[in-house]
């Protein structure tokens, strides 16, 4: 077998250099009834050939943007195309990268670790917050470990989240609560704008311990995050806001300046490719008073007898390998390559890059927003600014209008009746549609043009 | 006398903000293709950014590729050598995997892409599923967790899901001492309550101290196997009795499937839910911490509890089979994450699995125990086993010999460096003081695993004959041993433009 | 004090031979799906090996990605620091080059697939032409040179052609003293006796030296321009005129076009052929030695007598317009080489092209001639400007002062090395004794080369004050300097069993 | 610019440190009538995504075997589809490898020196030969170097090259020695079996210097090496193999035990890919006594003062640096990133794989030629035992036939009326066909089955 490098005569000698005959010697320790008298049922090995044959056939059963029959794709809802830069997948393609272990050991794992604590760096600007973690599995349990933290540090066992949060990520933070001990109560949205309805906020209790809040929203829209903050901490809950769209922040207002105590969300918008989902990269962002509260690694400074500076694992005590059943998540292995990408596109877009790709968004967006609630019988379904992503009331079915698309080559964007099916309802023309700098004016206008005729 | 490594000239690197250079780029976007209205005619003024996104750097590509390339050479790698850190399984990451992976057509697929376009990544959920079923001997797999402690969270939720179901979720997991932290921390999650098992003499399960605490409160024991001493659990069967007699079920931390894979089934041993780690046993890369999955597969009674959606193949009016995802189940645990796992890291593991297929699964297991037996049988004389037993895929050691020059296992890891290897696992598992915690895998060779002897070797005698050599190190590398404890009290967690010779060591 | 590099642990490695054993596999092919015949029915006995091809190794996949992943890390690269080799033009290699050129559509066409189904290839092999063509101002391309030596050959040659079909082919090439090596023996090739002239006292070309050469038997003048000596031959154009008026051509050598590209066009300057390297001015990379590319640029006249084939673009009778490959070219010099030129560098430099376009590859020149200006004034004080004069891209000094304390420019090139830099192109040209010749590249910030010239300072001074530590240099590298006189006289050029720890240095 | 590290104020600053005032000062050395007043004429700089998609859609503009038509391919003829690990990439895009110069400072060189000496010591294996360099452009540049080496050992200026040797490489073998005084003759090839004809080398000159034979030769069939050899040293002649399709080196006697004095040719069959035909790799092996007068470069083994071994450039007074116009070669640069392609691929492939490769080839081919000669209307053309390709004589004219088979999505080999269309005809319904272990049987089936239908 090509991955071992030992030969079979090597094998045979070691064998009996500790005095053994053969190696199912080396398994007596499993009980004969136990061990499998068969081989595995699964398929035989494949050629190297065979095997690029293989999954090439997959892919080609798959149609992208790129491939296939190029489809225009308006799919946004959390996971967003965004042009990335070559350089991410040379560079994180360094073996010296990838095929290296949570740098346990400062003195050989300095590159993963700085690159690691510029990540960090970065995220605080971002977000406008003190400490960030060296990441987290992706943005939904990103959210669900920020209710977790936030049970910690105010000791109240009920959270209020914003009814217009990615569903998907209530559905995780539902999980993770369940059997913790807290219940949520869903803060309502405005019909009209699509954002939280701030006045139910006026009532809610001071048994609350967290408000969380999604911004831009699972709508695309902006909330309005500063007065959002002074109603949380007037009853002195953390406030928590969640961004899934991280290349809004390249053009909005950092939620730490607007009052946030956590600000979680998901990297994926920074130089992850779409890949069905995943892998992508949860970040986790907070104050300096709660940084010993923060789940996951953190990677801070040192310095060695010499005074050489150099960065370590830091604050462990926190985490499950020292904490146990007290650590403040149970998260070991993170997304460590994912935060490096991220780190390279946004060491390589920079300041002006990030700026210049969010305006793109923006403009872009509303360019496509104009035309199509410009055509008859659409309308956007809501009136609050928005950056990348926005609903719009089909005059029929959404799904039926996504699958005349679909006949020309378009994805239209995403069927809200697929998660405000049942109580929100009200939503079964609804599309929630999305526009990042990598589309083009010709398939917004393809989009829009195809749009009238099936509307007609 | 060292062999393996030399010292060589390595290039010192700052931090890339301090590359940064107002007016610098790293990139080209193409012209804005639509009319550009005034920012603040689409957003009002108070929603957008003052700061100019000023902690940004501004560099250029080169600046990029030059910063990045040359901090990844202040890093160990597989790819360099032997990486014997014990439970972590640092297997060789095939590089076909890695080219796989990146096809076009699945990188560029959005995860709410109609079943109907994307049937090519559907059935790369599904073959894995039914491969590791036959791996676990278990009858249903989830493939949505995304590490390890998430495949144990998810599992225990199954089992509380199934334990509520027959009306008791009852309120304790039982965890052997010798457990690793995310057992206890994952199953605190999942609100129960941690009840510790001392492990016996030979570091396996203690029967006795098994019975004394299972009992109608009990939900899971959360079991190791092999234990995180790499010795198989030989009763296995018995306890999953007890467990099972107490109305309990049986949770099997997978993580060290490397040595079972081919050659026994934790189905067949009485397990009803086991997690395994795909960027262990299954070959995807760490990555410097990240990302890897963590599957767990389940009996037929818990499989209506997993988290969905889950994938499920139809037969359309025409006949023709189509795939597509199930998000009708009632009695899921629900959700663990957004969309559908860490699906780059699946098709990685895929693409092993179908490389080696039965014969070269059971090959590598047999190769990965034998390393370690043979690791275990030269270095015996040198270090102090901790248990004596029959160990599988991985062998642990304690530092009480060295203790004796003052030298402990701390030490002889950092030692280990500048003999060219990365250490071993210390101090884990808990239960051995001073572990010294070995895991080869199959992807070493004879002649780098005695490379890896002849050090340890060495350096038992450098602790008799010059303990200071070995309590100074490491010395061949760039940075020496760095003062933790100080980075501890005064946490510096990010840069500031004041800290500005920040990594540009040496 | 050594700012720029420290020392690190670096894996020692042997020849890949070293680590061969008996039943050690790196591959898997498919099984044979046709019925296998014995060899001996289909291949006389006496043509088959009797070797058992005992000479290659058998390794694992493992080892193989072991072996040259350590390799690597023995190797100073563009990716690591500046690579200051004048006349080399030591440039960054842009990632996006190496992308593209991998296209599955690129690599996986066969040089000889019908015209109508390489569309692509054709287009790209025509694209270039037109750019490179308006770049040099001259009228017609080939891109069929495979490097800058061929693409020498190949120009004499169509200059020959030229001056049979005028009657007479003539018997000399007049090369300048300070001109490259290939120069001279690309000449030979053409049959053409090598006048050498005598550069002037500024290093530039003598006009009355070359008068005095210049006569009826003189088939052209190979000029370097900007010359070895970093600086415009100013009379380029008086130079021109002597040749063409005694019925001569002039050659230029464009490996030093980074200094020239946007800002001057040789086809202006009166040149009738000139050779671009693409691994130097235009960022296709030097793969430690190559490949390259050579392509030559010539006028109107010389045009038909470009090596064979040709792309020329055709209108087919439904209007569509078409490329294909011309092989009908009558008078041509022939081919210099099979297919279609180094298509996959061809492809990375037309990358590079579009990627900068008109001012970004103006923008990249001025930036080279700068920064090669900026090292040329900072250095002055410390070192023996090799000729005074106004240097573009690079600039040449020697080691006089320095010789004084017996300090030679090797040793300050091996001591360079110390200091986290590759050193300095040295003892070229030939007609400077001990010559440094430095080019930074438009790819080098100024913090990169504040810390080059600070080291060269910082030499220097070593030089006086320490000249051993200079003359023994390098220190922090694996091995120190190599007994080269031995390695000629008693030539080891292959590996045998014998030799068995070479390589593993340490 | 962003492959520019210096931004423009630094720029502004270097300037004034200088005491120049803008950049065109820098050129005050090039005469300003000289100087271009307006920018290039070449199109505006593209964004990365623009090049990204420009070139995407040159490649889409190309049908292969693995892209758009999936095109089934014969063609060999000097450019083999053979199958290449995927490690071979993976290595080759370290950055240590590929932005790296030619090894002239060793002790930051030692990867590239030592990958060198093992391709030669490779080379020279399968060769049978003592020395290798360390590559040429192209097996056809090193058959050109063969001669010209051959006239340099022997002092004659008459070449003797067989008719079957590739027509391109006798192209660029014309080229290279039009104008050094060298001539050559062409010997025959015999009509039946294709391969030289013996007879002919009987009464061949003493002022030949050199007999150059390519086995497998250009129609695969395989020389009879010894007896050239016995009749070419007889002469006092140099014995010149070429090998243009290196794979059958894996099966095949190796020329130096069959009595070559040089062998060269093309490894682009070991690892690297067709990519439109180039850049391939030149290799060039000899005997220990003509080492110095071995065109290219070469590394060595060495020691330094502490006993360490290592590898430098070697011998290097053979090259144009240093004897310029008496050099053995103008070749400065060369292959060398594909010359470690190769080795890589050697390595990767091993003892067992290259002979398995080749033997793979040998019953394919053989299996598609006993197929087709089958067919009525279609035989082999010739006579001689083959490695993998062979030549048909179809019932129809060559391009009729291929032209039929494209329209089936099958690119059927190269009709040789390209290279024998004049001087030797008869080959009008001649087509060269090549068979590798890439070459699956229902390809070569259906190839068979297209025949019948056009041969009909
Ligand atoms: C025994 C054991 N259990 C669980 C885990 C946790 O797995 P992960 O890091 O993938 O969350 C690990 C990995 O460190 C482990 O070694
Ligand atoms: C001035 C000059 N001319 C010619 C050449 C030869 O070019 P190549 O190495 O591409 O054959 C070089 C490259 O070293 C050079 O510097």
């Amino acid at each position: 077998m090509r991955y071992i490098p030992n030969s079979p005569s090597e094998r045979e000698l070691m064998l009996r250099e500790m005095g053994l005959k053969s190696v199912d010697e080396l398994f007596r320790g499993i009980p004969a009834n136990l061990q499998l008298k068969r081989p595995l049922q699964i398929p035989a090995a494949l050629s190297e050939s065979d095997t690029l044959g293989y999954f090439r056939k997959m892919a080609e059963k798959n149609e992208t943007p790129t491939t296939g029959r190029k489809m225009a794709s308006f799919l946004g809802a959390g996971a967003y195309n965004h042009f990335i830069p070559t350089v991410i997948d040379t560079l994180i393609s360094r073996s010296e990268f990838y095929t290296s272990y949570t740098p346990y050991q400062p003195e050989i794992s300095q590159g993963t670790l700085q690159a690691i604590f510029e990540f960090q760096t970065m995220i605080c600007d971002l977000t406008g917050m003190d400490v960030s973690n060296a990441s987290l599995y992706d943005g939904s349990t990103a959210t669900a470990e920020a209710v977790l933290m936030a049970e910690r540090v105010t000791g109240r066992t009920k959270v209020a989240i914003a009814g217009n949060l990615h569903p998907e990520y209530i559905e995780v933070v539902d999980t993770y609560i369940k059997n913790a001990g807290i219940s949520k109560v869903i803060l309502p949205f405005d019909g009209q704008n699509g954002t939280l309805r701030l006045d139910s906020l006026a009532d809610i209790g001071a048994d609350i311990g967290a408000v969380i809040v999604q911004s831009p929203n699972f709508f695309g829209g902006i909330e309005e995050l500063q007065k959002i903050a002074d109603a949380t901490h007037r009853i002195g809950a953390l406030f928590v806001v969640v961004v899934s769209e991280a290349m809004s922040l390249g053009l909005l207002q950092s939620p730490g300046r607007a009052g946030a105590d956590i600000v979680c969300g998901e990297t994926q918008s920074f130089g992850i490719p779409l890949s069905f989902g995943g892998s992508y990269c949860g970040f986790f962002a907070t104050r300096e008073k709660f940084q010993r509260q923060i789940p996951g690694r953190l990677v801070g400074m040192a310095h060695d007898d010499q005074g050489r500076s150099g960065f370590v694992l830091t604050l462990a005590t926190r985490e499950q390998h020292i904490r146990r059943e007290k650590a403040t998540s149970n998260i070991c292995t993170n997304q460590g390559l994912y935060a490096l990408m991220s780190t390279v596109y946004l060491s390589t877009m920079g300041r002006a890059g990030l700026r210049e790709a969010a305006e793109q968004n923006l403009q872009k967006a509303h360019y496509a927003a104009r035309l199509i609630s410009g055509i008859a019988g659409y309308k956007l379904r809501f009136g609050a600014s928005f950056f990348n992503e926005f609903v719009i009331s089909a005059p029929r079915p959404a799904t039926e209008v996504l699958e005349r698309l679909r006949e020309q080559d378009i994805i239209g964007g995403l069927e809200l009746s697929r998660f405000f099916g049942g109580r929100n309802s009200g939503m079964e023309n609804e599309i929630l549609v999305c526009v990042t700098e990598t589309t083009t004016r010709q398939d917004i206008d393809r989009l829009v043009s195809a749009l009238a005729v099936i509307g007609s | 006398m060292i062999k393996k490594a030399s010292t060589h000239i390595n290039q010192n690197e700052g931090l890339i903000f301090e590359r940064s250079r107002p007016g610098k780029v790293g990139y080209r976007l193409p012209e804005l293709d639509v009319e550009a209205v005034p920012v603040e005619s689409l957003i009002e003024a108070r929603h957008l950014r003052d700061d100019k996104l000023a902690g940004l750097p501004e560099v250029s590509e080169v600046d990029v590729v030059r910063h990045f390339t040359r901090i990844s050479t202040w890093n160990y790698a597989v790819d360099l050598g032997m990486y014997p850190l014990g439970s972590c399984t640092m297997k060789y990451n095939p590089k076909l995997n890695e080219r796989v992976s990146r096809f076009e057509g699945f990188v560029s697929s959005h995860p709410y892409t109609p079943d109907e376009l994307s049937q090519g990544n559907l059935e790369l959920l599904r073959d894995p599923e039914l491969s590791l079923a036959e791996i676990t001997g278990l009858a249903a797999v989830s493939l949505q967790p995304a590490a390890g402690a998430q495949g144990e969270m998810t599992g225990l939720m199954t089992i509380r899901k199934c334990l509520e179901s027959r009306g008791d979720a009852r309120k304790y997991v039982i965890i052997p001492d010798s457990a690793h932290g995310t057992n206890p921390a994952s199953a605190a999650i999942c609100g129960y309550q941690v009840k510790t098992i001392k492990s016996g003499p030979d570091g396996s399960v203690d029967l006795d101290n098994l019975r004394a605490v299972v009992d109608s409160d009990v939900a899971a024991l959360m079991l190791t196997n092999p234990s995180t001493l790499g010795m198989f659990e030989e009763k296995i069967e018995e306890i999953c009795r007890i467990v099972h007699e107490a109305g309990g079920l049986v949770y099997m931390d997978g993580a060290n499937m490397n040595a079972l894979v081919g050659v026994t089934r934790p189905g067949d041993m009485g397990v009803d839910v086991i997690h395994l780690n795909l960027h262990k046993t299954f070959s995807t890369p760490h990555g410097g911490g990240g990302p890897g999955a963590g599957p767990i597969a389940v009996t037929k009674e818990l499989e209506p509890f997993l988290p969905f959606p889950r994938v499920i193949e139809e037969t359309a009016a025409n006949g023709s089979r189509k795939l597509r995802l199930d998000y009708d189940r009632p009695h899921s645990v629900g959700r663990v994450r957004a969309f559908h796992g860490n699906f780059s890291v699946l098709v990685r593991a895929l693409c092993y699995i179908v490389t080696l297929g039965p014969d070269g699964l059971r090959e590598a297991t047999e190769t990965a125990v034998l390393n370690a037996n043979y690791i275990a049988h030269h270095l015996k004389d040198d270090y102090e086993i901790a248990y004596a037993g029959k160990p599988l895929h991985e062998v642990v050691f304690t530092d009480k010999r060295q203790q004796a020059y003052g030298v402990h296992t701390l030490d002889i890891a950092k030692r280990l460096i500048d003999y060219g290897f990365h250490p071993m696992t210390v101090y884990f598992p808990l239960i051995v003081p001073g572990a010294i915690m070995i895991e080869p895998t199959e992807s070493e060779g004879r002649e780098e695993i005695d490379l890896f002897i002849d050090a340890l070797k060495s350096i038992a005698r450098e602790a008799r004959e010059t303990p200071e050599l070995v309590k100074m190190a490491p010395h061949n590398t760039r940075i020496g041993r760095l003062d933790e404890a100080t980075a501890a009290r005064r946490p510096i967690l990010r840069w500031k433009p004041a800290v500005s010779t920040a990594g540009a060591a040496g």
